[in-house]
């Protein structure tokens, strides 16, 4: 019984780098940063930049996010202490799924690039026509070629 | 690349034993324009490629099968083994190599095959078609010609023509196999593909997109033409009916809802059938499955559902209209009124 | 042998675990790996019966021009439950079922890592091809091909329940798919017997792993779409309704990003098999076990970036076309390597031509004819003459006829003594085998010709003019031989064999993997004593130990004392065995209840927009819904108008599919509260079992 | 699940030295990263196609979600807390961190089902357009998972009073801790890509 016990120690385990998880202090150091990342994006929106700011801010924004995400996974899920299988089966997932959010997005035939800036004005309100169900034939593709 | 047609067919010929013909009316070894020799070429790259990998992997495996037998099919357990090699990594990283270089030599003409039949030719401005997909007919519209006509597209011989494809409904797919490879119709996009014919014909093309109850009958028929007789053609499609006396049952029946016969009071407008004005002139009637005959045509006035289940002809002309709205049924008379009518609209 | 319940108090006490499975009820309870692979293997093969008679239906009505045996609507909904039943209740389950029994077997271990999980996977499957099959009842099977494409699928297109069923029996089979694979992965990277490194794992061990993790990467692509297009039409959203700015072509996408691999899914586990059963019939270690484990891998991984080539003919544009093409081209390469691989497995062998190595053999040939015409879809310059017509479907009957049921029969008849104790007929598998061979070429093969010839998929007659006649005869004579074989393999598994077959020991075919080095049929603990591997294909080594090398061994020492962590657990107080439990299908039973319901909600919101206008006046005229839904049976039923002019018969009629809705959604949230309760119960469900003490004298009978 | 795997249970840890269900939830992670990875591609290519209004920067409100945002992080803390107060085997300071998670998982629900509230009186629903769609459904999605952890989280807590999360047993803590930081990290995701982003660009 004790030694099932200790298996689920993580001080006891040898295949957990570092020896040991971390403490709370730690816990609220990585926190507060959290916070302070977080604070940053909202941040980031505000101050008034030209159009090349925009990028700017976009790329800053992704580069933050990836970063939040990063410190959640390594330190509040253990990644960073835990067995590297772990990391690997987290990475196999993440590639995969970041790899093709990437590929769908660019190979839509999007009306315009989901990551680019948007020109003014967005969208001219179009007449709403719902087919009802039964009227099979009004139903026509109403974009503009 | 004519040479190498002169050079493959034959022996695509002789692969062909099964003594079935392989040039059907919607044969693709057929190939009767640029972008379907093209695709045909590369096709054939590929094929001998396949051929040449075919009989080294499987002629080994077959020298495998006939000498690595166990003496006397079956060997008992003490049998001394044979050599246990696990592999052979000179052999495997040749293996990775030879296929990377065959990819290679099937891939480069497959690039060449996209750019080609992706890229609107230099030089001859190509004739513009807009197509349309209805379940199930196709409607074709010549924009700088003014012409509109439905399953059956004249087109001159040794012209670029440029389709421009969309549906009024689900997905379809635009093909006409002896010209060249398919586009599917779908909303949401402006798709287009090009095609040309060599030479003057009938080329049969099909939906190959599911496409509801009647996908099977969704077919069409494209007409080349040279070019003299499609500018005369085409100018002829512009004019109004002919016969100006149409019989009583078009108005009594309301065929010209949906369909068009310009030239008549009331029939610039349907748009929801095939335009009538010059059916008589086609080759086909009800989207490529009968040929245009009297006798065909009124087999489809007397009951749609039978030949194309489902159509809307029928649903909705001669169900909701005529059943549940008009109760009334076409004679035999007015059957065959209507049959000479339309076959006079040359 | 005696038995031994865990004396352990739970948090409740009734309905407490079977000890001992037995009957009827320790079949519904079982969490036991082999009785839920056979389960598994026998539900799909039933499956199997069915989409094959869908198929002889379709070839029937092919055989000659303008035949009408039956109509245009039940032909599109035969072809397309053919593909559902063949792709996901047959050749998914049927591997599935080889996981179960073999996986725990192969790496060493007593059950896999979540017994309990492992029935709900079986439960969910068995439910879910029950409700997707259900539609025939309700003549509204699905009849949209099995990739369901809007604008087509969408509710304005087609009205009746067809496409919900299909949607949601997905969804609930989904659900079976990722739980199981999930249960798998961990079993094989959690559960190996001591000494089993990663690359002494069988190879069929290791396809199962690749094609499991597919399986949890793909699944949630397909959950997406699915839900995306139920909402369309149940919830009136606009994922894919063009009106509305949504983008048809966007389901192609997430319906392809999840087909490619599901693909692989169907093709990696008989490549497994195959990769099993070569070395056994040729005396010979698998040649480049490395490079097949690898290029298996290579196959997983790329089947991810390869799923636009099923879309070259919807206008992606040159620069995607070009580029699928040459990532679709790069696949042949792996592809490539095993078949090499398996060649040289044969060369310089002493090849035994038992039945499953026949399978094996015709898997070989018939996946390398698949692969070549799979290169020849890859050209996207001709694919654009060759998609969606009867060259494809030469194509993938080649690959998932030739290849993955051929390899899937061939680990039937390599297993089939493992599992039940008994051989199968020899004669009788070389006759199912020449017969499924010549019938399936004598179908498949024509195919190809007719595709070149302009035959498109899924069209239920064609004219004389057309040229198509003879193949298409051919064809079907070939698919009545085929029927041929499957019977005699019927025949001979449940009934010839299974009663009258000469008894197999525990290594009938000279084996190389631990199933072998058990009894057949296993004992319900596997293992009598967990085995320590000393090597690939450990127990020929243990029959040939002047194989193993003096540095192999001692690296396997090495190896084994890594392992630290694992325990023998059969000691002091016997083998501990889980108890049968009634939650997983108590949970699965509650979910297939709601995924009833939810079928039955299809199309809610518009019908309700489309009968607006009589709710709104209804409302003003202060009539109630139950006031509303009497008076539209009595519109209906009298085929009149109601007195107060509210409800004519159209709308009546909506009105009364409004309410079944209704109805659906309420039966949906009563059936996911009884899931969600068996989970809870599940959860807190004591752990039970029973511990099998082995008697010394019982060794020695063995 | 928690009862097939108890520590007395022989079938528990595995070669690897892991436990079985660690194994399995970070397989099922991986492929929840699928599931949303399709949703929040959904959401990105379908972004200008709307047709109708509303759209984004009409109704948005940055400082709200942004409250939410800090809300659902502040849980995640209290999450990594009562995980470390259980493994030393501090009961009462686990059931107050877990209730606290539980709590503050509720706060964030309740400034969703404010928000959705909102935007339905607003003129956005699902059907409206492409945008209330892709919307609703995304994030509806990811409200699930909170609300799932949420019922989660509360079983624990409950169950801690009945003997059943001890410290031999803190791995069902950790188990439900890894789901609940996975929803915190895809929020950060949709915070970014759906709320953020609107504003820059």
């Amino acid at each position: 019984m004790s030694q099932h016990a200790s298996d689920l120690d993580f001080e006891h385990d040898g295949h957990h780098q570092g020896g040991g998880h971390p403490s709370v202090l730690f816990y609220n150091i990585i926190a507060i940063s959290l916070f302070v990342v977080t604070a940053l994006e909202v941040g980031v929106l505000y101050p008034p930049l030209s159009e090349a700011g925009t990028y700017f801010r976009v790329i800053l924004l992704i580069v933050l996010s990836i970063g939040k995400f990063a410190i959640v996974v390594a330190f509040f899920m253990h990644l960073f202490f835990d067995a590297p299988l772990l990391t690997f089966l987290f990475a196999v997932g993440m590639v995969i799924a970041t790899g093709t959010v990437a590929a769908l997005i660019n190979v839509m035939p999007a009306a315009e690039h989901p990551l680019q800036p948007r020109g003014k004005p967005k969208h001219p309100p179009v007449e709403s026509a719902t087919p009802a169900p039964h009227a099979l034939l009004e139903w026509k593709n109403q974009r503009p070629s | 690349m004519n040479r190498w047609i002169k050079y493959w067919q034959p022996m695509l010929a002789a692969l062909a034993v099964s003594g079935c013909s392989l040039s059907g009316p919607q044969s693709t070894l057929d190939a009767d324009g640029p972008v379907a020799r093209i695709q045909y070429e590369t096709f054939l790259v590929t094929l001998w490629v396949s051929v040449a990998i075919f009989a080294v992997v499987g002629g080994m495996f077959l020298y495998c099968l006939v000498n690595f037998r166990a003496p006397g099919g079956e060997v008992s357990r003490d049998y001394p083994l044979p050599d246990q090699g696990h592999g052979n990594p000179l052999l495997e990283i040749g293996v990775i190599f030879v296929s990377i270089l065959l990819v290679g030599i099937v891939a480069v003409p497959a690039v060449y095959g996209v750019l080609y039949a992706g890229t609107l030719p230099e030089g001859q401005k190509p004739l513009r078609i807009n197509v349309t997909g209805y379940q199930w007919w196709w409607k074709f519209e010549y924009p700088e010609l003014g012409v509109v006509t439905g399953n059956e597209a004249g087109i001159p011989v040794g012209r670029p023509v440029e389709f421009h494809v969309q549906t009024s409904d689900v997905l379809h797919s635009f093909w006409i196999p002896r010209l060249g490879g398919k586009m599917d119709l779908t909303p949401g996009q402006d798709d287009w593909l090009w095609l040309q014919a060599d030479k003057p014909g009938v080329y049969w093309g099909q939906c190959t997109e599911f496409c509801g109850e009647s996908h099977a009958f969704m077919r069409m028929r494209v007409v080349a033409l040279e070019p003299e007789a499609f500018d005369k053609w085409a100018a002829h499609q512009k004019e109004g009916v002919a016969n100006t006396k149409p019989p009583a049952a078009i108005n009594k029946f309301q065929c010209l809802a949906c369909h068009a016969l310009r030239g008549l009071p009331g029939g610039e407008t349907g748009n929801r059938g095939p335009d009538l004005t010059h059916v008589g002139s086609r080759t086909s009637i009800a989207a490529g499955i009968k040929e245009n005959t009297p006798g065909n045509l009124k087999a489809w006035i007397h009951n749609p559902n039978d030949l194309k289940p489902g159509n809307i002809m029928y649903k909705q002309g001669y169900i909701d209209m005529w059943q549940n709205l008009m109760h009334v049924q076409l004679t035999d008379a007015e059957e065959n009124e209507l049959v000479d009518y339309l076959t006079s609209l040359k | 042998m005696h038995i031994e319940p865990v004396k352990e108090k739970g948090f409740y006490d009734f309905l407490g675990r079977q000890v001992e499975p037995k009957g009827l009820i320790g079949w519904l309870t079982t969490v036991d790996h082999k009785r839920i692979g056979i389960l598994y293997a026998v539900t799909a093969l039933l499956w199997f019966l069915v989409g094959g008679i869908e198929a002889l239906a379709i070839r029937s009505q092919l055989a000659m021009a303008n035949l009408r045996l039956y109509s245009a609507e039940t032909y599109n909904q035969m072809f397309t439950m053919h593909a559902t039943t063949m792709i996901f209740l047959v050749v998914m389950p049927l591997a599935a079922g080889f996981f179960n029994y073999m996986v725990p077997l192969m790496v060493g271990a007593r059950d896999v890592a979540f017994p309990r999980l492992n029935a709900f996977s079986y439960w969910m499957f068995l439910f879910g091809s029950l409700l997707i099959n259900a539609s025939w009842l309700f003549n509204a099977a699905p009849n949209g091909s099995w990739v369901g494409y809007p604008p087509l699928s969408l509710f304005q297109y087609s009205q009746g329940h067809n496409y919900d069923f299909w949607l949601i029996g997905l969804q609930v089979l989904g659900i079976a798919s990722v739980a199981a694979s999930l249960n798998f992965i961990t079993t094989i990277i959690n559960m190996r017997a001591p000494g089993m490194t990663m690359m002494r794992l069988p190879v069929f061990v290791w396809m199962t792993l690749v094609t499991n993790f597919l399986v949890v990467l793909a699944f949630p692509v397909i959950t997406i779409a699915l839900a995306e297009l139920m909402f369309d039409r149940t919830y009136a959203t606009n994922f894919f309704n063009p009106m509305k700015g949504g983008l048809p072509i966007w389901w192609q996408h997430l319906f392809w990003v999840f087909g490619h691999p599901e693909v692989y899914i169907l093709i990696l586990p008989p490549m497994g098999i195959v990769s099993e059963v070569l070395p056994v019939f040729a005396r010979k270690p698998l040649f480049g076990y490395p490079l097949v484990v690898g290029s298996g891998m290579g196959i997983g991984f790329m089947g991810f970036t390869v799923w636009a080539h099923h879309m070259f003919a919807s206008g992606m544009g040159n620069i995607a076309n070009a580029a699928f093409a040459l990532t679709t081209m790069t696949i042949a390469i792996p592809t490539g390597v095993k078949i090499i691989n398996w060649v040289g497995t044969l060369w310089k062998g002493q090849i035994r031509m038992r039945t499953p190595m026949l399978f094996a053999l015709g898997f070989i040939y018939q996946f390398m004819m698949g692969g070549f015409s799979g290169l020849m879809h890859a050209n996207a310059a001709h694919d654009a003459q060759q998609h969606d017509t009867y060259f494809i479907v030469a194509h993938f009957h080649y690959v998932l006829i030739g290849g993955a049921l051929f390899g899937l029969w061939s680990g039937i008849y390599y297993w089939y003594p493992k599992i039940t104790g008994r051989m199968m007929n020899e004669a009788r598998g070389h006759a199912a085998f020449w017969f499924l061979f010549i019938g399936f070429n004598t179908t498949f093969f024509p195919m190809h010709w007719l595709g070149l010839n302009g035959m498109p998929r899924r069209i239920y007659s064609y004219s004389h003019a057309q040229g198509w006649d003879q193949l298409n005869l051919l064809c079907t004579v070939g698919a009545f031989t085929m029927a041929v074989a499957v019977l005699l393999l019927f025949t001979d598994m449940f009934w010839l064999s299974l009663k009258y077959g000469e008894k197999a020991g525990g290594d009938p075919w000279d084996g190389r993997t631990l199933e072998w080095s058990i009894p057949s049929p296993p004992p319900v603990y596997n293992f009598e004593e967990i085995p320590t591997v000393k090597a690939l294909d450990d127990f020929w080594i243990t029959k040939h130990p002047e194989l193993l090398h003096h540095e192999e061994d001692s690296a396997a020492h090495a190896a084994g004392a890594g392992h630290g962590a694992h325990h023998v657990h059969h000691d002091d107080h016997g083998i501990h065995m889980p108890g049968g439990s009634w939650f997983p299908m108590f949970a699965s039973a509650g979910f297939a209840i709601g995924a009833w319901g939810l079928v039955h909600s299809g199309g809610m919101y518009h019908i309700k927009e489309a009968i607006q206008p009589a709710l709104d006046a209804a409302a003003k005229a202060g009539v109630s819904w139950d006031q509303l839904v009497s008076t539209a049976q009595t519109v209906v039923s009298s085929k009149t108008p109601d007195a107060q002019n509210i409800l004519n018969v159209v709308n009546a009629e909506s009105v009364l599919k409004l309410q079944a809705c209704y109805n659906g959604v309420k039966t949906a949230i009563v059936g996911g509260v009884l899931g969600v309760l068996g989970i809870f119960l599940w959860a807190l469900e004591p752990i039970g079992g029973y511990y099998i003490h082995k008697e010394k004298e019982e060794h020695a009978g063995e | 699940m928690s009862s097939e795997v108890l520590l007395d249970n022989p079938h528990e840890m595995g070669c690897t030295g892991l436990p079985h269900r660690k194994i399995l939830m970070w397989a099922f992670l991986a492929s929840d990263c699928m599931f949303f990875g399709s949703l929040i591609s959904t959401y990105l290519v379908y972004r200008g196609h709307s047709t109708d209004h509303p759209l984004p920067e009409d109704i948005f409100d940055i400082p709200l979600t942004s409250t939410s945002s800090f809300v659902l992080l502040l849980s995640s803390w209290l999450m990594v807390l009562a995980l470390s107060a259980i493994q030393k085997g501090k009961l009462w300071e686990f059931r107050l961190w877990t209730l606290g998670v539980a709590f503050f998982g509720s706060i964030f629900l309740g400034f969703q089902v404010y928000e959705f509230t909102h935007f339905v009186h607003s003129g956005l629903t699902l059907k409206q357009n492409l945008f209330g769609s892709t919307f609703f459904v995304l994030t509806g999605t990811h409200g699930c998972h909170v609300a799932i952890g949420v019922l989660w989280l509360m079983s624990l807590f409950f169950y801690s009073f009945i003997g059943g999360v001890t410290k031999e047993r803190s791995l069902d803590v950790e188990i439900a801790g890894l789901y609940w930081h996975f929803v915190d990290i895809v929020w950060i995701v949709i915070f970014t890509a759906v709320y953020l982003l609107e504003y820059i660009i």
